[in-house]
């Protein structure tokens, strides 16, 4: 890929862990690539297969997927039916030969500043050796 | 089988147990049987039992053409009847307001058949025919087209599934054929805001495919009808299998066969897998 | 008597057409059903004159999914761009008469009023070769309806299959004689096989005098029972030419598109309002009965319907039109004689 | 078309240095549906405020985007300022463009494109944002303890005393608990009956509190702020609006050794009793196992003919009333983990070498208790159960149960180190020549003055400890070997004891799963009550309205049971001190139209805020059926949705529509 690429990465991330995880990193000015655009959701519970599947066609060439680490879910066990679905959903994007590298799901803390900028550092850094997400783009520019 | 089967219908009838027979009928010998509605009891005679009979007839129990007849006699497979424990624990058909007859099933000559697990109707009102001949065992000449498909490299999936996807017209089919795609209105045919684009384009097919087997997910029983139904010839039952198998490997589970068994999605475990998550 | 071809040769032409950067279509075996689909070589091509594809050729004409134009929306100005129309020229070789005799039946609609310019440009680059058939299958109708296995109807050439590896050629329109131009074949010796003409399935009369009067019949809720409210056979006919209209993309960017739809779905006629005028199957299924065999006749003389048979073949439920039509004629015989299948 | 009015601000240099606001706000200016598109130095400040009310006033906008710093920072602050302007304050979005842009990012132009993408995403969400209002739920200004233990009680009285209703299920026939049985407390070693009676008697004599003693709840329905609790009230054989307490008819009754519940089986009572001579009610109950006249339906009946008040009801039945309230605190407290050979629970084997209910010198802590207290069946006299002999060598075993993944549960029953050492203290204090010795694994005595206590015990009452586990207890001519081990000395060690004493670990009371589950309130393995934040939200469960404090919660002693009350309470009280409550309107919602009535949603909600429900025409005949969200009972996590396949599930100010919109604002 030439140097002028830069990846497009949507965060799906809960409002009450990751979010402020990644509010903290702020306050605490770690720095790490501008590629990521965060949606604030309530929950990973709310975060549904379908949203990520709309990533990519939107454009995306990565997809994280954050909340709260097991237990600490504001709601309880949002966070556990959400891990569920990845699951199963996982196993149907393999079945597809979609590009597993470019899907990932992390648990980040409020209090985790640090790991949301190692997250987003590392993922920016990984996609960007990828490439653009060609395989999902070719079936939105395809009209037989 | 047939005679036996042609008498339980007219005595159900006769005696207005039930308003409506859902069963196979034949228009010509040698073709595939088609479901019959018997609601007279002197039309029993078009009923009829075969290795012909692979439509899967717990679909009609969603079609509201077919509610409005009444009570319903339904005749199942073994097979079939699995999308009848799932409909059950779903809320979508209520056992008292049915009755089901059994057909004890010796295969018929689909491809489903060479991995069935239950033959014999568990849970019929009245079964018929010779319980528990054995599931066949899986014929071992051929070889399993999932495990054919997942031996291969992700990039060679994708192209597989991006040239099947691509003969799909998205005339939903595969949707219609599934009892358990009884939604009222389907996501893909909702356009505020638009989840799936419902252009038969590559972007629109693999959305489509991807949402449809995930809502089948850890429900699908396996009964194949999607597959069979496809004019394109796609094996769209290919999917849901995959993730029957997620669903038994990771949670034990395996849908319609045991009524008490809590359903995958709805529950949690602490002790999920988690390995894929940082 | 008309030229002959070998299968070699027609094999060497179609390559010679691909490489000259026509696009070919042909009947395709894939996953052991027969398909029409573009190929990229002759090799590709199944020219089997007793077997049917399970789709139709209207995709290339009329395909299932078409953009119309293209809208981007910057600041306050929104800019639409017209798709780069296709002008390649294409040909179907292989086509089935039955799908062949669909053509000329949908230019009445697609010409009705104004011309559909996409449908236009698509017949005027299309060329269609079609393969007379030699056998017949449980699903074909196409006596029933005043066709035939051999019918040239819609056909820039016909070929007929000789059985010995190569076939007799008949140029029919001047798009068709320019095709075959560098072959001066010498003609014909054998003479031609004639079709296997299936056997009348229903009595057309009887059709006609039962849509006429029966419109309020029971009929259409028993007799439509099976019907599970898909698409397969409506996508699969040659002359259903039903299609919604919508914008795809974000409300930033996309495009208008066309694509196909079916009267059989419930959303086919559901209006915003929540009211849904066809509100059960069996209305849709009137309709579609009425359609074909009724409104389109009167409107433009042609019954909207080859008996090409897909719809049966297709039906998941074993209905199709046929399965109808057939149940029709049974219905119109005023004595209820049903006899009990045999199995 | 909505009219959105976006501010960016420079939050001083914090946004500005990094972020160009003009840009931003030109680029911003051209997308549909904006009509301002402004910057300021601080949003936040009284002038930045002033300014989003101008633009919304002047261009008459109904929606706004405000990009500065988290929404957890200033969502609420902005909302006020353009509800105060007349925008309804959930048409307020913002674009988080300081914490997770300009902080994070030194490249000035990327910062700024993403910055103006951030506003994009905002913008495209408003868009969508319906003008929502607060829920309001409807509070019944009453509340319900369960447990009449020491925390109840003080949960019930600092209700009542802040002046609402409180109805007080106790399932003994008097409340007071297990601290009523107690002796001296630690480690100030006041008498327990003496600082908790007069309480229990404030509650009796409460005109705000109902006593619903000898009952237990049946089943509760209805959601915060509108519990609907039906009470059971066991039969007690005597009317105690007529009885007057006068004591009559357990002096008459003729059956008079059975063994007392209060005094755990140390002592004994009639069949007609009030368990303790403080009970309050100070109404007895006749047990029906022991009463002649219940089980043969005849003969006896000593207490009805002496009874002046004609109090007695043979023919009582079992009796349910239901109470409306508001809210529920749980005090449903402890009992002591099973240690004789028989177990509850088959996982956990039990402590049979220790030979409790073998041996009748072998008791624990709450029977020891009783024979140190006065009021017990002894006078106070320390006497062993076996012969009334006045035992000279006592053993006390430590972390019976506790801290024992093999035989017991894994957890410290905390408690333990200082009753222990508090029972060796009273027994030197009535058997001067005798000799406590306590075998412990540590000593925790975490708390004011606790460690203080314990060097008391061993240093001026000459406790001896032993650190090590005690392997065998068994009887040999009248004594009790008890064969143990000094790790620090490093040499076993044996004592001829004439009284052992258990201190079992502490367990939730029985029947607390089931409670938990009529209330909707979660567990963990042992059955202790499950707060729905360790740290912040200690007090609350995941059922809203519904409150927990005491050992019902974990092992606690009576200082943090009292406090943990008093915080349930005051949390009750916040809910009934208003005769509605409003709840974020950001909730699910259902269409109940393209329900298919599968009801994932109500399997998966963790709130239960999904019920099965009916469509029904104007007229009332029944149409479909239909999932329906409780807004009283619903937190906004949108689990529902991700679940539902059609969709027929979504969550305001989180929608689909929403979210997708955002999307689309990213190509």
């Amino acid at each position: 890929m030439s140097e002028a690429f830069e990846p497009k990465i949507v965060a799906y991330v809960c409002n009450w862990c990751t979010y402020l995880g990644a509010d903290l990193a702020g306050t605490n000015r770690l720095e790490y690539p501008p590629n990521v655009r965060v949606l604030r959701l309530p929950c990973t519970g709310r975060i549904d297969f379908n949203l990520i599947v709309k990533a990519f066609e939107a454009g995306a060439d990565a997809v994280l997927v954050s909340g709260c680490h097991p237990a600490d879910c504001h709601y309880t066990s949002g966070n556990y039916h959400a891990r569920r679905r990845w699951i199963v959903f996982r196993r149907l994007l393999e079945t597809l030969g979609f590009e597993m590298e470019r899907i990932h799901f992390t648990w980040i803390s409020a209090a985790e500043g640090k790991k949301w900028q190692q997250v987003v550092t590392e993922i920016t850094e990984k996609t960007r050796r990828l490439g653009p997400y060609t395989a999902y783009r070719d079936l939105c520019e395809a009209h037989q | 089988m047939i005679t036996r089967l042609r008498e339980t219908c007219r005595r159900l009838l006769d005696q207005n147990k039930v308003q409506v027979v859902i069963g196979y009928g034949q228009r010509r010998p040698g073709a595939a049987a088609h479901p019959v509605f018997i609601t007279r009891p002197e039309d029993v005679g078009q009923l009829t039992w075969g290795g012909n009979c692979f439509a899967n007839l717990t679909v009609y129990l969603k079609r509201k053409e077919v509610k409005a007849l009444g009570k319903a006699a339904l005749v199942v497979k073994g097979c079939d009847e699995r999308a009848l424990v799932v409909l059950e624990k779903e809320a979508q058909v209520e056992r008292g307001d049915l009755y089901v007859i059994g057909m004890a099933c010796d295969g018929v000559h689909a491809p489903k058949c060479s991995a069935c697990v239950v033959r014999t109707p568990r849970f019929a009102d009245e079964l018929i025919g010779e319980a528990g001949s054995a599931p066949g065992a899986a014929s071992p000449a051929a070889p399993d087209l999932l495990d054919v498909l997942m031996a291969k490299p992700a990039a060679e999936r994708w192209a597989f599934w991006k040239s099947e996807f691509s003969r799909c017209v998205k005339c939903y089919a595969c949707r219609q054929v599934c009892p358990l795609c009884y939604c009222e209105r389907c996501i893909v045919d909702k356009n505020r805001p638009v989840t799936i684009d419902t252009s038969a384009s590559l972007k629109g097919n693999f959305a489509w495919h991807i949402t449809r087997a995930f809502h089948l997910a850890a429900r699908c029983v396996g009964c194949g009808e999607c597959t069979r139904a496809c004019p394109a010839g796609i094996p769209v039952g290919l999917l849901n299998r995959s993730l029957a198998d997620t669903a038994k490997g990771n949670f034990g589970y395996a849908a319609g066969m045991d009524p008490a068994a809590e359903p995958v999605f709805g529950a949690w475990s602490s002790s999920d897998k988690e390995d894929f998550i940082r | 008597m008309s030229p002959i071809i070998s299968a070699a040769a027609l094999r060497e032409l179609i390559d010679v057409w691909i490489k000259s950067g026509k696009q070919v279509a042909a009947p395709v075996s894939i996953a052991g059903r027969l398909l029409y689909q573009r190929i990229d070589s002759s090799g590709q091509a199944v020219l089997d004159s007793a077997l049917r594809p399970a789709n139709s050729i209207k995709d290339f004409v009329f395909p299932r999914h078409e953009r119309l134009f293209g809208y981007r929306i910057e600041g306050r100005q929104i800019s639409l761009t017209d798709p780069k129309p296709e002008e390649r020229d294409q040909i179907v070789i292989g086509a089935k008469p039955c799908d062949a005799h669909a053509l000329p039946i949908l230019d009445h609609v697609f010409a009705w009023g104004s011309n559909d310019e996409p449908y236009e440009r698509g017949r005027r680059r299309t060329a269609i070769v079609a393969l007379a058939c030699t056998a017949h299958d449980d699903a074909c109708f196409c006596t029933s309806v005043g066709s035939s296995p051999a019918d040239e109807t819609g056909a820039d050439a016909m070929l007929f299959d000789l059985g010995n590896g190569s076939f007799e050629l008949k140029a029919i329109t001047a798009k068709g004689r320019t095709l075959f131009t560098q072959h001066a074949q010498p003609p014909a010796t054998e003479p031609r096989p004639s079709g296997s003409a299936p056997a009348p399935r229903f009595d057309p009369a009887k059709i006609r005098a039962f849509l006429a009067t029966q419109f309020e019949s029971p009929f259409w809720a028993e007799g439509t029972l099976a019907c599970l409210g898909c698409g397969a056979c409506a996508y699969t006919c040659p002359t259903c030419h039903c299609f919604d209209i919508v914008d795809e993309g974000s409300a930033a960017e996309g495009a208008r598109v066309r694509n196909w739809d079916s009267c059989q779905f419930p959303l086919f006629t559901a209006h915003a309002s929540g009211h849904n005028p066809r509100s059960n199957q069996a209305q849709r299924q009137r309709q579609r009965m009425y359609h074909k065999f009724a409104i389109y006749p009167e409107k433009f003389g042609a019954i909207l319907c080859t008996g090409c048979g897909n719809c049966a073949r297709n039906c998941p439920a074993g209905l199709g039109v046929l399965g109808v039509l057939e149940a029709i004629d049974r219905q119109t015989i005023k004595t209820d004689e049903r006899q009990p299948v045999q199995t | 078309m909505a009219r959105i009015g976006v501010f960016t601000c420079w939050c001083g240099e914090n946004i500005a240095r990094t972020v160009d606001v003009d840009q931003v706000s030109a680029a911003i200016a051209k997308l549909p549906g904006v009509r301002a598109s402004v910057n300021y130095k601080y949003m936040c400040s009284d002038p930045g405020q002033a300014l989003v009310r101008e633009k919304i006033a002047a261009e008459q906008l109904d929606a706004v985007v405000v990009a500065s710093c988290s929404p957890h920072m200033h969502l609420r602050t902005f909302r006020k300022t353009a509800e105060a302007a007349g925008v309804n304050a959930y048409r307020v979005e913002m674009a988080n463009i300081r914490e997770q842009c300009s902080w994070v990012h030194h490249d000035r132009a990327a910062a700024t494109a993403k910055a103006v993408d951030l506003v994009r995403i905002a913008v495209a969400k408003v868009r969508w944002d319906e003008a929502l209002e607060p829920i309001r739920v409807p509070v019944t200004r009453k509340a319900l303890v369960i447990g009449g233990g020491v925390a109840g009680i003080q949960a019930a009285l600092d209700i009542a005393d802040a002046g609402y209703q409180v109805a007080l299920v106790e399932r003994e026939p008097s409340i007071g608990g297990k601290m009523a049985g107690l002796s001296e407390t630690f480690p100030t070693l006041d008498c327990s009956q003496c600082i908790l009676t007069p309480r229990m008697v404030d509650v009796g004599q409460h005109p705000r509190i109902r006593l619903h003693s000898y009952s237990e709840v049946e089943s509760v329905s209805g959601f915060v702020g509108n519990f609907t609790v039906t009470i059971r009230q066991k039969a007690r054989y005597v009317d105690t609006a007529k009885c007057t307490g006068c004591g009559e008819c357990w002096n008459s009754c003729p059956i008079k050794k059975i063994p007392s519940e209060f005094d755990y089986r140390l002592g004994f009572r009639p069949a007609i009793y009030i368990p303790f001579p403080q009970a309050v009610p100070a109404r007895p109950v006749i047990d029906k196992e022991n009463c002649t006249r219940l089980k043969k339906g005849k003969g006896c009946g000593f207490c009805e003919k002496k009874c002046q008040a004609g109090a007695i009801r043979f023919d009582d039945q079992d009796k349910l009333v239901t109470e409306e309230v508001g809210a529920i605190v749980v005090a449903t407290g402890f009992k002591l983990y099973s240690i004789g050979k028989q177990q509850e629970n088959e996982s956990r084997s039990g402590y049979g070498e220790y030979g409790y209910g073998e041996y009748k010198d072998v008791i624990d802590g709450l029977q020891f208790e009783r024979l140190v207290s006065a009021s017990g069946p002894t006078g106070g006299r320390i006497a062993r159960p076996s012969d009334g002999r006045e035992p000279k060598n006592v053993v006390f075993i430590s972390c019976v149960g506790s801290r024992d993944n093999a035989k017991g549960v894994p957890y410290c029953s905390k408690i333990c180190c200082m009753y222990t050492a508090k029972h060796a203290m009273l027994y030197k204090h009535k058997v001067h020549d005798g000799q406590a010795h306590v075998f412990y694994m540590d000593v925790r005595a975490g708390g004011k003055n606790y460690e203080e206590f314990v060097r008391r015990a061993i240093e001026q009452d000459g406790a001896r400890y032993y650190r090590g586990r005690v392997s065998r207890i068994y009887e040999e001519n009248g004594k009790l070997i008890v064969r143990g081990a000094d790790t620090l000395a490093g040499e076993p060690v044996t004592i001829e004891a004439d009284l052992v004493v258990l201190a079992a670990a502490i367990t939730p009371a029985a029947g607390v799963r089931d409670l938990a589950r009529k209330l909707n309130v979660g567990y963990d393995e042992y059955g202790f009550l499950l707060e729905s934040h360790p740290k912040l939200r200690p007090v609350e469960t995941a059922s809203a309205g519904v409150f927990i404090c005491g050992a019902c919660q974990g092992p606690k002693d009576i200082p943090e049971s009292v406090a943990q009350a008093s915080a349930a309470a005051s949390k009750a009280l916040i809910m009934l001190s208003r005769d509605e409550m409003t709840r974020e309107p950001e909730v699910a919602r259902i269409d109940e139209k393209n329900c298919a009535a599968c009801f994932a949603c109500v399997r998966t909600c963790p709130y239960h805020a999904i019920e099965r429900g009916e469509v029904l025409t104007p007229r009332g005949v029944f149409v479909k059926h239909t999932a329906r969200v409780n807004p009283g009972l619903c937190m906004g996590c949108g689990t529902c949705v991700s679940i539902c396949p059609s969709k027929s599930a979504d969550l305001a100010g989180f929608s689909e529509q929403q979210i997708y919109a955002e999307l689309e604002a990213l190509v």
